[in-house]
């Protein structure tokens, strides 16, 4: 019995350590692509998005794209009506 | 003809029905209403759902082995979920291909633009780890029949990651997988209700209310460049957990690198969404009346509930700190995304934020330890599986 | 090197080819020109055709085993349609995902707004068994040789229902499978040709004028329960009938629930359409010259013409019997319809009404029995396999 | 012989009887069922789409779902232009 | 816990990292370079390359077999690659499936419009045997230690053509099949770098300058009935190139004959995709230390540069012929196209046409022996497994 | 060793043999074959696409598809808009 609960703490220590452990060193690891990274093609920035990362919707990629072409329909058209 | 007559009145299910089989149909369905109803989960639950509603069918065979003679051939055929259960999940191909989609759905821009969010990530495996140690005393104490392994598998409800939870399940706990899962995948959902208590106890409101400074703007190439780090971190430090980490950056990286869309496309949607349809057919078999109407599942249940609001507070603490010790203030909201349960989790981050101040838009912030919570929970797994088998 | 010279023409399809490979052949082009000329249930016979073509290339090996060594390491693989047809069809795994695609593209509405429909899709059945009872007779006069489970799965055909026939026939007579699925997907595609004159004698004009009341509206709740419902009934009555049915109301839950539009799409499109392909071939590799060169096939085709016909006939007087008893005048020609060939059967049903009265619009009024001949041919296919099993 | 032509009745019988016994009984708890529910749902209706059952075209739902978005752009424009 | 916490670190990639192991990550990650800033073949050189990447991480087990109980239980599962690579490369299911997938994707338009270019698909083929002879030489002479099988695999790099080459390869020589896909698969992607010095070399500028008359037009019923012939002179003359070009026709008839373009369009998208992810996953599975590592590598990377060299030339001496004997004037330029690569090949035949005369746009005239170059292909794949076996 | 070489020769010869016999039957058969269509149904003509083979790009078929209907729904828009 005893054993049991020894083993279960043991997992929890090591678990937790090799958690932190690993993900500073992510931290770290990663801090340091960045810069680097940044140093070295400082011009090549991107916006980061702003919608939320899973998703869950049905093909965002295709209403975008519908939004885009959309958009640039209209915009055509209203140029064309103006002229 | 009347034998046959009686033959069929037998293989009725009236006459076969046993209270089990009956009673888990019940809870089939209810998990089929939940998904309808209350949307829970629906994209999981349901497919579970009905997998255990046909499970439970008497005499329907859904989980019937195929019968060879001695040369080898097929003498009767298995049955539907038997062939999913031990061809996709026993062997761990669904969890690892539907983590592969889930990465190529997956933005890291946020987790990049503050790393040190991934600090809030660990914390929140915090509640995978307690739930462990409550698992094991439940089975110490023997209130209830588990191990080591199956304490590990029942603690990874905390991690809120669904694939990771059946691919440690299955390989830890296969007998729990059904009660785990569907524990998983239901306080998933619940994470709007069990969340916000605990947020509100924890934070004043003048914590709440912190305003973050705006995230920098993160370039393609550290996206690109970031699930190859991990990747090999991982080779590195924790090779136990490589499948489930190698295969969700792997999807990152098809989805980042921007030559492969037509790969990334299709892993983020037909494949994904065939793998699903199965998985959660194959996970409603192990919903049995034998493999789940007994007390270890009230354990597991009550246990799962445990390990979420330990992953919560335990992320809520630890931004906190962050906060103290920060140059850049934290708001302690966002640590309670570190459990994952992604994009949920986040958004009730930034929901109880939007309360305190309505000017106060977290969702962004929350992002970075969401995901980071993903990396967390496999890291944990990774862990799990090296100590339990060595 | 001129023995090699001689191996390479020994193995060339002049040396080697027999006349019933060539006959195969034939067949296989046959039913590849009336599928793309003729337009026969294309998604299926063009497959099946190219199937039947490729297992009839002699030392192709399309059908070959794999061979193993005694430690298990493969010595020559197996060929692509002995993988499919061992993997995909007598595992049954194959026409249940087409089911549930089929549920998934299913639309219940017309046959909730009127229920009494349901009893011609039973009517319908009858071409079934009448069948059945042919096929018997053939086999107990020593004319063919066909057992009761052949005779059984010869009867499914006259259900009109693809995935239905190949799941009966896999379980009850691989070796017919073939000729079964050939017949069925035929006949399917010949609605337009054999149901019309049946319907013409039958009816007089002036019924096939009758002008039906407009359906009511169908509310989204009762799309969602009734696949619910259909799903408790066939656990209770008839779990051999669960497979089938329990697929294909899985698919029309995904489908009109609402949460899970994702699964759905992928189920009514990629999957459905990987499958389609799959099963084309597979079946079509028991289109070789052994199992498909003989007199059982043409008995087989000519039952299934029967099948076909009784079953329209027993709708259509079905449905005169109800137009005397409702209240509500009920066209006969829908009962014709209860044969299941969705969309097929309403279509004519429809396009005959119209000849007879311009403004007769019967489709959707014949959607309803089309619809719940899928669920007759269904509950006919589980008495069969418990029946004969039993 | 005649043992195979028994069973065959046998076969013919029962399962007519049971495939009208099975979609009778489905008339009936289906009837209440459409009772029940719009009794206690009254307001929850939806019409009964005109198009046939298994639709056999590829992905009606993004002709749909483009014919929304263009619905509401081309709206939009025009209002726009009113302005 | 001390030896808890041993054996952890006797599970990381620092402990049990073998040079072999680290060498062939760096590998995997220089495909993965090459993939994504190269443009090199990225849909299938990316998941080579994690592939590659994650079966040399130690300890994760990506290529493990399961194990099972005398009773047939699971004992522990398998690796995910272990399951794709005997599921779908072993058996030869993946390369199949990919090839219907390109024939659905082929259009033999601008090759009906002049047969005569299949003779440029036949000349090029010269590279293959060529390098099978060169592979012979270096294996007799007892400097790598080639067979028969594996100079024939080694050959097939040649034929510029990905599924051939896995299809082969894993057929006459598993063990090599990791070093030939990654050289197949490099030299496509190289064919802007390789091809046009040669064809400098070999042509003249008035040579390179020859304007071809325009194409006619094909009628659509030309282009169903093409894969109906080339299935049926494959079955009469060389069954064993039946699997590949069956297939291929296959899925060229379901595009071209207009009444499946459901299932046209899911083979050339979500099919191929999924199959291409795992496809490169195994494959990947195959760049293990002691299968790559070696001089054998360093000789199949070398012979397939000759290969690729030899079959350009022979292509373009072989249009060079055709010109002079011919009525209408051959651009020589084209023969390059008919070592496949489509439709890289085609391209550059283009662009070295237009330095040559800017209004001189052969990307059409390239199209018909860049598309015969793959029939060609498959050919000589079917002589290769026929003579190797026979 | 010089049977290996044999053995690779007489492959070559074979094989290349093989790939010119069996493509030169096809030249003749496909030529044939257009000969009999265009003279049997000389009508049914289409031109045959200029894009190359193997299209690379995702769904085309969609944006196609986009096009159309934008260009419907501008061209509609327009007209309302002349009304
Ligand atoms: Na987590
Ligand atoms: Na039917
Ligand atoms: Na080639």
């Amino acid at each position: 019995m005893s054993g049991l609960l020894e083993e279960g703490i043991g997992l929890m220590v090591l678990g937790m350590g090799f958690v932190f452990l690993f993900l500073i060193i992510l931290i770290f690891v990663t801090g340091y692509m960045s810069r680097l990274l940044n140093h070295f093609f400082p011009e090549v920035q991107v916006a980061t998005p702003v919608e939320p990362t899973a998703r869950s919707v049905n093909q965002p990629s295709i209403d975008a794209q519908m939004v885009a072409v959309i958009t640039a329909a209209v915009h055509q058209h209203r140029n064309n009506n103006t002229n | 003809m009347e034998s046959k007559l009686l033959n069929l009145f037998h293989d009725t299910g009236f006459y076969q029905l046993e209270l089990g089989q009956f009673v888990m149909i019940c809870v089939g369905l209810l998990l089929v209403f939940l998904a309808i109803k209350k949307g829970f989960e629906p994209l999981l639950l349901l497919p579970i759902g009905i997998g255990a509603v046909l499970v439970n069918i008497p005499g329907a065979g859904f989980m019937a082995a195929p019968v060879y003679d001695a040369a080898g051939h097929m003498v009767s055929p298995g049955g539907l979920q038997y062939y999913i259960y031990h061809g996709g999940i026993e062997t761990g191909l669904f969890p690892l291909i539907i983590f592969m989609g889930v990465g190529a759905m997956t933005d890291f821009g946020p987790m990049l633009a503050n790393p040190k969010t991934l600090l809030l990530g660990a914390a929140a495996q915090f509640g995978i780890f307690a739930t462990v140690i409550g698992a094991v005393l439940l089975g110490a104490s023997g209130i209830m029949d588990f191990t080591l392994a199956d304490a590990a598998a029942i603690g990874i409800i905390g991690g809120a990651d669904g694939p990771t939870a059946i691919f440690v399940a299955s390989r830890l706990a296969p007998d729990l997988l059904g009660a785990i899962a569907v524990a998983a995948y239901s306080y998933m959902a619940l994470v709007p209700l069990i969340q916000p208590p605990i947020m509100r106890a924890l934070t004043t409101p003048a914590e709440r209310s912190i305003k973050m400074v705006q995230l920098r703007e993160v370039s393609k190439r550290e996206k690109i460049i970031f699930p190859v780090v991990v990747t090999v971190l991982v080779a590195m430090f924790l090779p136990s957990a490589a499948p489930l980490l190698g295969m969700f950056c792997f999807g990152n990286l098809m989805r980042e690198c921007g030559v492969v869309n037509r790969l990334s496309d299709t892993a983020q949607n037909a494949l994904i969404n065939v793998v699903t349809i199965f998985l959660g057919l194959g996970v409603g078999s192990k919903l049995s009346s034998e493999d789940f109407l007994n007390l270890e599942t009230l354990g597991i249940l009550a246990l799962g509930l445990v390990a979420f609001s330990i992953g919560t507070a335990a992320g809520i603490l630890m931004a906190k700190l962050m906060n103290k010790m920060s140059v850049h203030p934290i708001n302690p909201l966002i640590g309670a995304a570190g459990v994952s349960a992604v994009p949920m989790a986040a958004r009730v981050a930034n929901k109880v934020g939007l309360e305190a101040n309505k000017q106060n838009f977290l969702l962004m912030h929350a992002m970075g330890p969401n995901v980071a919570g993903v990396i967390g929970s496999a890291v944990a797994a990774g862990v799990m599986l090296s100590y339990v088998a060595g």
